[in-house]
């Protein structure tokens, strides 16, 4: 056991240290770290530098342009992309439709996407949930009919995260509707911009349209985009569900927002006294250093482990979701009475000036979503049951 | 002993919970969310044909003679119809007019905040304040901010809580016009939809006759009293009501073939939710029953009102949001509204932890017996 | 409404606790205050006392010796009782027992019973659970078969609470095995020397043989010993538990408890220093006092509510057991290391002389059982569940 | 980086496993829980032909040269096994006597505490402690009183923690005799089961050959941070078994037709344990391996544990014993005995609170950045 960081490792994470110190807009990394709301761009800037860097997705295999990165370098890259400002890669491209591609896509498919999803150029986002079939992926239901060489596809998508801005949909479909649940349902990969498809955002509660639903009308796909078999989709899905799962816990942002959430803290006031005084506050941001740290090094030591079971992603994404929620809920307790104001005048030069304190409250109620997308928390711990009672 | 309400009482609460559902239902309230002033002057005009402006004021100065639990009572119903209107802020302001005010100043303004025509809100939530009053001959001159002050956009009076020399927390209060000289109002949305400001005030004059009392913190801390009240009324009309959608949900809602209500982990969260619902139902009348009571026993109940208020928001809040799953973060589900209520009101008048530190100071000091 | 007490109530209470002070035994007080065991001489001689004085059981009807008594006077006598250091009444003849007589019984049954209930000098105890058939009471099977006029009863019954001291036990027995669950069961008062009961103590975890086995082997009990029809077990079951949980929320105890920890935090030291200096401390003392005053009135209210609902019971039962168990958690964790012994050596001075501090462990392992006997927490929420959303 | 074990560890940790399962199981230890003297001089003489004693002594005074990931493995299966020896207490009197003894002191000690023919246990479990030194020519006079002293009557040595002049905390350790003038030892159970006792020392003489080292008040900190290692790592043990034995119980025992673990509030009040152990599991491993590392970051590594570990006892031994109903809180049921084990384990070396305490004091002291 040798829980700290080998040498090698320590060097990696410096030369990414000095990487982002260098290569990373000082203005995007200040806006971001004052809570400054994400913008596609960022997202797409930052892809675009780390890919001219070699450092597009460290921990796909060389062949396909990564470095083979080992789970935890990956983790130290995030942590260090984390706390320097940058903004998280967009995970629908790099993290979960890529291994799919490596595993069950052909050489042809693998050429023809694989590239620009490492240069940040395409978008792709994910099209799973349906109304009436969230956490229930089984009982799906758009339909995707054979016609020739294309499948036509006809069906509502919900949920979809960032969908307004894509250039390309991964869409699981039903391509059988006379077998069980599970069985005849296939991925496709779409192109946005075909005919019959309209996006139509949902407004979150705090306000930003962050999901959609994806309307399906007639849409035309070469079978070419479909990936691995026809009614092979669930294994895949699977597959996909895990790969999403590797970095569940979300501690490099819960360290980067327990930072901020320190510099708020030093710099507010209760009743006119720093808060720093109040020792039920001390002894609340020291409880919740200790989850987060205590969660860091769960995450590491399952990210280390020889064998990886299939219960710990469950539980590292419950936890995560609870410590950056509680660190978000936190925030918001520190900054008292100045987290009320959600949206502000133009004359406001008060509130708007205080950029640290920007966007505190409408990070709370973002996060709410932690818990629920991605399969929610019930869903997980269904999950763990049943692999240890299985009842 | 009961916790029984008059025959008045019921009808009041009955007649507004109709009104609201009438006139306030979710999607007329949302078109009101998203208009210009972000609230409706025509429901306030009918709330105030109902009488609820005037429920605060005293019988001799034309209102209805209400106390603490019509307080309550319609506070909880706003609350459960998530009103954008100034209620619970004008009913603190009135109540504290009928209290304290001098019968000059009830006299002048008591007719028409009686009949809503004019609208007096409250700009503290708290004995402490950055506002100063200093004597200047016959009057006071008061600067200072008050942040966040709700509902100031539609006040036409503001109940103002100031330090005089000497005193650190709030010791008087004053009642002055929207427009008074040197009065700057910078407007802002509140978490929950509510429409505030932050309010700047520079050398604003306020006469003896604007004076509703001086030199008398105790006054203020009571009026501040009256605030968590409303404020922890309206928070069990949210949950209540949150619980009731919540339920609602389950049983409609259809996943792994068949209502998710059937889960038996869900149906526990949902009881966890009820029981602390049945204690804020209970600390929010108990609260209002010791209101103008023996002082420090208001106290501590105040503070133990606030605490379990603002754990029970937080805690519902949270709850029934995920109970909705993904439809809980939308904004379309009036789920999501009430949690950002229940979150401006785990805000407002101050924290848990604020009011459990008051509790404490005041039940069990540093080594000393209770 | 008026939350007060009125002025007769008051007149009610300084009334009882006049009595209390002057009839309750001063050494039996001090010795139950300072948290030794009860015995069940101590329950007999009070409920003696009890009924000398007119008080044996206030709220029954003045036709079998009672006052008429309010629920919130009931209250205030047991809160008079509990503060002062009395031992409770024993539940299961005056609280539970008796109710059904009155309801079910015949004027026989209700002259041969209910005096010695009053007077104390019948023990009885209650035999409902049987092993497999512990919270789910429709599947139990204990067997009673007519012979003449004469049951002859087989079985077992078990979590039989303080039967080691009992004369008689009500029992629920199964004289119908051909008919459903829930029919086919029958109520039956069975004196506890008729030959062939065997009683064999279940050492509990702090332990006290507190709970019993109880083994039928061909016991005859005469069939005027059936409360109401036969078959109709279950309907005066139903009805006895809803008796049951009318003081469910177990306040006076928890009252009496709170005070006993104040009287403990104030006199104990931390690290050298008196613990009442500690903030967090202080300020979870605060945090379970409210909690104690919001049962209190949670309580009231439902008490002088006019008409009682279902799910309220059971909402006060879970956060009766809930706050108890917290308060002696706390009062476990003022004592510091000096809650560890639980039996201490005969030479030990410096333990057993403290006796504010006796049975401080003990009753914390003990008060386990709330949350569980009587209807488990979690059966509670299925009920207030099934009532709520009935899924 | 990685948490895995080596393979020796990996022996020691199954052997050990498997002598306990073979020769404690779970009617043994019962008997042995109610004989006389309440432990197993048996079971211990098979522990230490296994090397369990040595194994925390250094290699050139015959041990195996163990540290920290052996002592918290060895607890971790002692918890489990709850074992009535003075397993722990030994492991954390050898290795501070490995660490801190002088060569003469070691030599002359070592091999029969090695061959576990002789028992040295520690008296403290914090550094604040009554017991006073006082110089005296060569040697020092011990006065005082050390409270609850685990696995005292069976010690044959105590490692004892006192305050020399001038220090309000403990600041010397010495290793003296249990035999020794002026020490009276008065027996107790603990709430676990294991044996105590109170020792009061009159004027005990304890010579320079009997000091570990003094004036070092670190030192003594870091022995306490090396028993809250052990206690966390056997409460990791505990609650590994409890939750086995759950699982167990959830599958087997029938209630309205069927095993109750096929309720999902229960099943999901099994995963809140998992939860918390995982977390308890990382803990005690991240600090076995800070230990002899920088003592900033060990302290507030153990600081951290403690809080952990309290709450996971509490946590899971609260609701273990809930999820087994009636059955769990009878003395017949091994999860009872967990139960008590843990809260033992809560109270032993400091509250949660105490120790949340000591970290926010090295992290975030007051008004300063951290």
């Amino acid at each position: 056991m040798n829980i700290e960081l080998a040498p090698e490792d320590l060097a990696f994470r410096d030369h990414i240290r000095a990487f982002v110190a260098e290569q990373l807009p000082a203005a995007m990394a200040q806006r971001l770290l004052n809570g400054g709301k994400i913008e596609p761009s960022d997202i797409r800037t930052w892809q675009g530098i780390l890919y001219k860097a070699g450092l597009g997705a460290i921990y796909w295999p060389a062949a396909f342009g990564g470095q083979d990165a080992a789970p935890v370098r990956q983790y130290l890259f995030e942590l260090e992309c984390a706390l320097a400002g940058a903004p998280p890669q967009l995970s629908f491209g790099v993290r979960m439709l890529a291994p799919v591609l490596m595993r069950f896509g052909t050489t042809e498919q693998q050429r023809t996407f694989l590239p620009s999803i490492l240069t940040g150029e395409t978008w792709w986002c994910q099209g799973y949930s349906e109304p009436g079939a969230g956490s229930d992926l089984a009982s799906l239901r758009t339909a995707a009919v054979l016609d020739g060489d294309h499948y036509v596809i006809n069906g509502q998508k919900c949920w979809n995260t960032l969908g307004q801005y894509a250039d390309w949909i991964f869409c699981l479909v039903r391509t059988d509707f006379t077998v069980k649940a599970q069985r005849g349902i296939s991925l496709v990969l779409i192109d946005m911009k075909t005919p019959g498809i309209t996006v139509r955002p949902t407004v979150l509660l705090d306000g930003t349209p962050e999901v959609n639903d994806i309307y399906f009308d007639n849409v035309r796909v070469p079978v070419s985009q479909r990936v691995g078999a026809e009614n092979e989709g669930w294994t895949i899905a699977k597959f996909l569900l895990v790969h999403e799962r590797t970095n569940i816990a979300g501690v490099p942002w819960s360290k980067r927002d327990f930072a901020r959430l320190l510099g708020i803290a030093q710099a507010a006031t209760r009743d006119g006294r720093p808060l720093m005084e109040d020792a039920s506050f001390r002894a609340k941001l020291a409880r919740l250093e200790i989850d987060l740290e205590v969660l860091e090094h769960t995450n590491l030591r399952m990210l280390s482990a020889a064998k990886p079971d299939m219960t710990t992603p469950s539980i590292l994404k419950i936890r995560g979701s609870e410590v950056r929620q509680a660190i978000s809920a936190l925030t918001m307790e520190a900054l008292g009475r100045q987290a009320l104001p959600l949206v502000v005048g133009p004359g406001d030069a008060a509130l708007t000036e205080d950029a640290l304190t920007r966007g505190v409250t409408a990070s709370y109620l973002n996060l709410r979503k932690l818990s629920i997308f991605g399969g929610s928390n019930e869903i997980q711990r269904n999950i763990v049951a049943q692999s240890m009672i299985g009842l | 002993m009961n916790f029984d309400f008059t025959e008045e009482q019921t009808l009041l609460a009955d007649a507004l919970h109709r009104c609201l559902s009438e006139q306030a239902d979710f999607a007329t309230r949302k078109r009101t969310l998203h208009s210009d002033t972000g609230w409706s002057r025509a429901l306030w005009t009918v709330l105030a044909e109902l009488g609820v402006p005037a429920t605060m004021l005293a019988d001799t100065d034309g209102g209805l003679g209400g106390g603490a639990i019509e307080l309550a009572l319609i506070a909880r119903a706003t609350g459960a119809a998530l009103c954008l209107e100034p209620i619970g802020s004008s009913l603190v302001a009135n109540l504290t007019l009928a209290r304290l005010a001098p019968a000059g100043l009830r006299t002048r303004l008591a007719p028409s905040l009686a009949a809503g025509t004019r609208i007096a809100v409250p700009t503290f939530e708290s004995p402490y304040t950055v506002l100063q009053a200093t004597r200047h001959d016959a009057a006071y001159r008061l600067s200072g901010t008050a942040r966040v002050v709700y509902h100031a956009p539609c006040a036409d009076q503001f109940l103002l809580a100031a330090c005089t020399a000497g005193s650190t927390i709030a010791d008087t209060l004053f009642l002055i016009p929207a427009n008074a000289a040197g009065l700057l109002a910078v407007p802002c949305t509140s978490v929950d939809g509510q429409r505030a400001a932050d309010l700047h005030l520079t050398d604003v004059q306020a006469t003896t006759a604007d004076t509703l009392i001086s030199h008398d913190a105790a006054a203020v801390q009571w009026s501040v009293d009256v605030g968590i009240l409303a404020l922890a009324a309206e928070t069990l009309g949210s949950v209540e009501r949150s619980i009731a959608l919540t339920i609602d949900y389950l049983k409609t809602r259809n996943q792994f073939g068949g209502p998710i209500g059937r889960f038996q982990a869900l149906q526990h969260r949902v009881v966890g939710c009820l029981a602390k619902v049945e204690e804020l139902h209970t600390m929010v009348f108990v609260a209002a029953a010791r209101l103008d009571g023996e002082p420090m026993l208001r106290r501590t109940t105040i503070a133990a009102l606030k605490v379990i208020a603002c754990e029970t928001a937080q805690h519902v809040g949270e709850e029934v949001v995920q109970l909705h799953g993904g439809m809980g973060v939308t904004e379309e589900m009036e789920i999501s509204h009430h949690f950002r209520r229940l979150v401006a009101a785990g805000i407002r008048f101050g924290s848990r932890d604020q009011h459990l530190a008051a509790y404490t100071a005041l039940r069990f000091p540093p080594s000393q017996s209770a």
